[in-house]
């Protein structure tokens, strides 16, 4: 299959708050955005280009701010795209994925409790790995793993 | 199970302080054999129950307990071992491959249950969390005594590979009491029924 | 009765692992599901931050317990696309016979455990006595049951041991024809068609909505296989079928596994033919000694400063026994991996469990689950 | 053969007893204990005794004959380890329950919770008092025990759901319900079946039926009724393919879900017992009870207790068959269960009580005498 100039067909859509259309080895290529674009440019993506599958939504902390990129594959292209957006570190907010599609779903809510970005919009933005309640991001690299303590755990039967 | 160990058998009659010895005299039982033998005239008096009911007692309360009762059950109790079937991580594949057709845990009348009502051993075979910690303890507590628990591999003796991980317990010891552990990361089925075979002479060797 | 639910987890026979099946019952019907995850969390990706990138592969194997090899190339090939490696050919094809002896393995763990879910009680034994004879030519050349640590970022660790191929090859036969007894147990009972026919139906559309990958999806007449459609290692030199079914049901998730089975087998074949003739290294030559390989060649050649060593971002996609995986390797110049995402697919596969679920008898979670085919470890991480 | 029968047993040993105890008694005592009527009641103690013994050793050695057979067919072994080839294995599992605690959940009926595994206990083992198991190894000759036997088998279902009920699990309370659904859904077509047998050999005698089936076995003419009758005993019995109640794949462990230690031990025992009721109908109404085929040379049937020798061992051998299709068929779904019972297996059971009833009328019964296979 021809591939696809992003540029051409997300441009009229997007606008400037398409950063940018960087190559990435083995796929369509990685589409840089501003979030604020970010439903505008998933229908297109999942309409236009026909991009139905959503693989993956991930979080990676750069300690001065936060990237959400999302992992989508063509079944008719047979390759995948990488679109990717920064949020603020202070401000973690992005339009959530999960009504377009729906496999965000799961995905996200990982993403939020690990990494702490926010879906705005999402259906049911609860723990899913780590218990109810726990109120730290893990994944963040302020984050600190270290040696377990000598730690006194008190059970019903000592 | 837990309860300590009665002070010494009651086989002479305590002397309440200030009484005299003379009278009565104490009863030698201790030199005596353990089922009184019974007179025929006994028989037909009114002391026949109270010295059935005391050959007998003594029977079944010393001897039989000491040399019958006890080594039965703890014959039955090593060699009847239902582990709870669950399976947590990685050594829950080699837990089920014991059940296999090559090593065959059921040799040893190792029989998992799923429920935590008919077990008597709790096999933790795998990297507990602190997710998972109080359904481990509850399913623990489920289980009716006497029961034992088998720290399987390594994430169970101590985290393992994810010791230092945030979501992980450093050892199941840390939630409930453990009585074996086998190490591997995770260990081969042989160890497993060396970990099953060792808590074997742990019971066997189990002073009650 | 009314509705009511039911927590079928995290003990639960029916769940293969660490997780919590929240039902919600009408009789016995099922009203809705809420699968709760988490119970086997362990961090693998945080943990991995603080790792070496071989040391990493350690955790993969545990990561996918049942599929430890397809985790460990997953992770090498997009490490090696972050530090810009090449593996040696040999490397190659070894990554390949590992991978493929561990889809038989891991089909086979899978075959025990849903005829066990069906009450289907000796070919539960039968999966498992198979699969210990994959397993065993595992331990003859990693020395390891499930957790080899065999692939290095750059080859693999070691070669095959003299006459590994000869005993691999009757491994093989005495599989094949193990395959049709199976079948002859599974699909010629009635009992068996009646209970998985038209059970869990996902259609394709479905399929691709929810991010279903694998078995699933291809039982649904979908044909992507990431071996045919991007292809990795050398997976494109190799002749093979993509395994596909048309009914999206329980039995159609049986057949893709079997005939995946076979062509497994097929792959297998050529790739054993492929090693007996061409020997040759199996770790790459020129590895930075940060990297940790133990049996890299340590000179000035393969010493490359770490300041100077380029950043990079590796993605890479495998066709793991369950579907989908791939796995996202942000290398920023260090020892240790800036950031390492996972995705597993199982992870989409049960998440899209409401619905194939909902509709169904109580008696029909454990097949259908079954035939899902859950890993906790790689969903969890 | 042998005149010794289990009664004649008893009251050679009650005999016994009390003429040694009367010896040691006064005169006037002595009189009133070897009196007709207590030798008589204490035999019947001794009978009962004796018969309870038996039972449960019986089940204890099938629960071995199935672990070991189970394990044949899987490649595997099975108990090796205690005992010869295991056989003390289930001594040792009895043990180890009698020791373990009974816990009661908070929530659980404690009347319910207690009486019911013990209510399908006795009941279970009720039965083998009626069983004849050779000529004279029985209670006697009642006239409708094989209406009486079956009649107490149906009680389960009521024991098995009150104990499920009442131990308040949601697991337990739908074992319980796929329970009392399956077996009195199963039940028509085990009476119907027995039906056919009842017309054909015209007595509701256990001990009759046998004697009438000297000359040929009543699998060969009620080959159908065997058949309905073995597929609703598996359903009585609750085994695979029709273990639905504790199908542990979805119910964790069915009704005995909440049960540990000895209670968990009476739902084993009386299942098994159940299993080794199931197993001895099917020999004694198809397969000729303790009758042996006259090809059969005498020597082998002639010996003392050649009866009881052959009854086991068809016993065991039926057992095996139960066995067998447990260890290679799946498990059914419940609807799917109670549409076969309904729709599928009345009928059958209909056609074969219609067919029995054709085969006296045209009194053709005879010919299957001829068959060297089915007895004579």
């Amino acid at each position: 299959m021809e591939p696809v100039d992003l540029t051409a067909a997300l441009g009229p859509v997007l606008g400037d708050r398409l950063l940018g259309v960087e190559a990435f080895p083995r796929s369509a290529g990685r589409i840089r955005f501003e979030r604020s674009g970010a439903l505008d440019l998933f229908r297109a993506v999942r309409d236009s280009l026909g991009f139905r599958h959503l693989s993956m939504v991930g979080g990676i902390d750069w300690t001065d701010h936060r990237e959400v990129f999302y992992v989508v594959w063509s079944d008719d292209r047979r390759e995948y795209l990488f679109l990717s957006t920064d949020v603020p570190a202070d401000d973690p907010h992005v339009e959530s994925a999960s009504g377009i599609w729906p496999s965000a779903n799961w995905h996200e809510r990982e993403a939020w409790e690990l990494v702490g970005i926010e879906f705005d919009h999402h259906p049911d933005l609860r723990h899913l790995l780590t218990p109810d309640g726990y109120e730290f991001r893990p994944l963040l690299r302020s984050f600190k793993l270290h040696e377990p303590e000598e730690l006194e755990v008190k059970t019903r039967h000592v | 199970m837990s309860a300590p160990a009665s002070s010494a058998p009651a086989t002479r009659p305590v002397v309440p302080p200030g009484a005299t010895l003379e009278s009565p005299a104490p009863l030698p039982m201790v030199d005596q054999p353990a089922v009184p033998f019974i007179e025929i005239e006994t028989l037909r008096s009114k002391e026949f129950i109270p010295a059935a009911k005391e050959a007998l007692g003594s029977l079944i309360v010393e001897q039989g307990q000491t040399k019958v009762v006890r080594p039965v059950f703890n014959w039955a109790g090593r060699n009847s071992l239902f582990p709870l079937h669950w399976g947590l991580a990685c050594c829950a594949i080699e837990f089920a491959a014991a059940f296999g057709a090559r090593w065959d845990a059921e040799r040893f009348g190792v029989v998992p249950r799923s429920s935590p009502r008919q077990c008597d051993v709790m096999i933790v075979n795998g990297t507990v969390t602190w997710k998972v910690a109080h359904k481990l303890i509850t399913l623990y507590e489920q289980m009716p005594e006497p029961k034992w628990v088998i720290a399987m591999g390594n994430c169970a003796t101590g985290g393992g590979p994810f010791r230092t991980a945030y979501s992980v317990v450093p050892g199941v010891d840390k939630l409930v009491p453990v009585d074996v552990y086998i190490a591997g990361c995770p260990p081969r089925p042989e160890a497993m029924l060396d970990g099953i075979l060792e808590l074997e002479k742990l019971i066997r060797e189990r002073k009650e | 009765m009314s509705e009511m639910w039911i927590n079928m987890g995290p003990q639960h026979p029916m769940t293969h692992g660490l997780w919590n099946l929240r039902v919600l019952i009408d009789g016995e019907m099922i009203v809705d599901v809420d699968p709760e995850m988490g119970y086997l969390h362990r961090g693998i990706e945080k943990i991995s931050e603080d790792r070496h990138y071989n040391e990493v592969i350690t955790l993969m194997d545990r990561c996918c317990y049942v599929a430890g090899f397809a985790w460990e190339h997953l992770y090498i090939i997009a490490s090696e696309e972050a530090l810009h490696l090449e593996p040696p050919e040999r490397a190659q094809y070894l990554r390949v016979l590992c991978d493929e002896f561990q889809r038989i393995a891991s089909h086979l763990m899978w075959y025990a455990a849903f005829v066990q879910d069906l009450g289907l009680m000796s070919p539960f034994l039968y999966g498992m006595r198979d699969r210990d004879l994959v397993l065993d030519l595992f331990q003859s050349y990693t020395g390891a049951r499930m957790t080899y640590e065999y692939m290095r970022v750059g080859g693999v660790r070691s070669d095959l041991p003299p006459g590994f191929t000869d005993h691999a090859r009757k491994v093989l036969d005495w599989l094949t024809d193990r395959f049709v007894e199976y079948d002859q147990l599974c699909l010629g009972s009635d009992i068996f068609r009646k209970r998985c026919d038209d059970l869990g139906t996902l259609k394709a559309t479905d399929c691709v909505t929810h991010g279903v990958t694998g078995p699933m999806l291809r039982s649904a007449g979908q044909k992507r296989d990431l071996r045919k459609d991007r292809p990795y290692a050398v997976y494109d030199q190799l002749e093979f079928d993509v395994a596909l079914a048309d009914s999206a049901d329980v039995t159609g998730r049986y057949l893709v596994r079997m005939e995946e089975m076979r062509q497994s087998v097929r792959l297998l074949r050529q790739v054993l033919d492929w090693l007996d003739r061409h020997p040759g290294p199996v770790l790459a030559d020129r590895l930075p000694r940060w990297l940790g390989a133990p049996y890299a060649p340590v000179g000035k050649e393969g010493y490359l400063l770490k300041r100077n060593y380029p950043k990079g971002v590796g993605f890479s996609a495998v066709e793991e026994p369950h579907g989908e995986a791939q796995a996202y390797v942000v290398n920023e110049g260090g020892e240790h991996p800036y950031r390492v995402k996972f995705r597993s697919p199982v992870f989409a596969n049960i998440s899209a469990a409401r619905q194939y679920l909902v509709g169904y008898h109580v008696a029909d979670i454990p097949p259908i689950m079954g035939s899902v085919d859950v890993c906790v470890g790689e969903v969890d991480r | 053969m042998s005149t010794i029968t289990l009664y004649s047993v008893s009251y050679d040993l009650a005999s016994v007893l009390l003429g040694a105890l009367g010896s040691i008694l006064p005169g006037g005592a002595r009189a009133a204990i070897t009196s007709a009527d207590v030798v008589t009641g204490l035999s019947v103690l001794i009978f009962g005794v004796i018969l309870l013994a038996a039972s449960m050793l019986n089940t204890i050695l099938l629960i071995w004959w199935e672990r070991k057979l189970l394990g044949r067919f899987m490649d595997r072994r099975g108990a090796m380890h205690v005992g010869y080839a295991g056989l003390l294995q289930n001594f040792a599992d009895g043990f180890k329950l009698f020791r373990k605690d009974t816990v009661r959940p908070r929530e659980a009926d404690p009347l319910g919770f207690l009486t019911g595994p013990t209510a399908y206990m006795v009941t279970s083992m009720v039965i083998f008092g009626i069983l004849p198991i050779s000529t004279g190894w029985n209670s006697g000759a009642l006239p409708l025990s094989l209406l009486l036997a079956l009649a107490i088998f149906s009680f389960a279902p009521l024991f098995i759901f009150v104990s499920a009920w009442s131990s308040n699990n949601k697991y337990s309370l739908m074992g319980g319900m796929r329970s009392a659904a399956q077996m009195i859904a199963y039940e028509v077509p085990l009476l119907l079946a027995v039906v056919a047998v009842v017309i054909v050999s015209g007595s509701f005698s256990l001990t009759t039926i046998v004697t009438e089936q000297q000359n040929y076995w009543y699998w060969g003419p009620l080959v159908l009724a065997l058949i309905v009758f073995v597929a609703a005993m598996l359903a009585e019995m609750e085994r695979i393919p029709f273990d639905l109640p504790e199908a542990e794949a979805e119910l964790v462990e069915g009704w005995n879900t909440e049960y540990g230690g000895m209670l968990f031990a009476f739902f084993m025992l009386a299942d098994y017992l159940r299993a080794l009721v199931g197993s001895i109908l099917v020999v004694l109404l198809f397969l000729g009870g303790w009758t042996m085929p006259s090809w059969v040379p005498s020597a082998a049937t002639s010996f003392p207790l050649a009866g009881i020798v052959w009854f086991m061992i068809k016993t065991y051998l039926v057992f095996g068959v139960f066995v067998w299709i447990r260890a290679s068929l799946p498990r059914v779904r419940t609807d799917q269960l109670l549409r076969v019972g309904w729709n599928r297996m009345i009928p059958l059971s209909l056609l074969a009580v219609f067919l029995a009833a054709a085969l006296v009328i045209v009194k053709c019964l005879p010919v299957f005498g001829c068959l060297p296979s089915v007895g004579g």
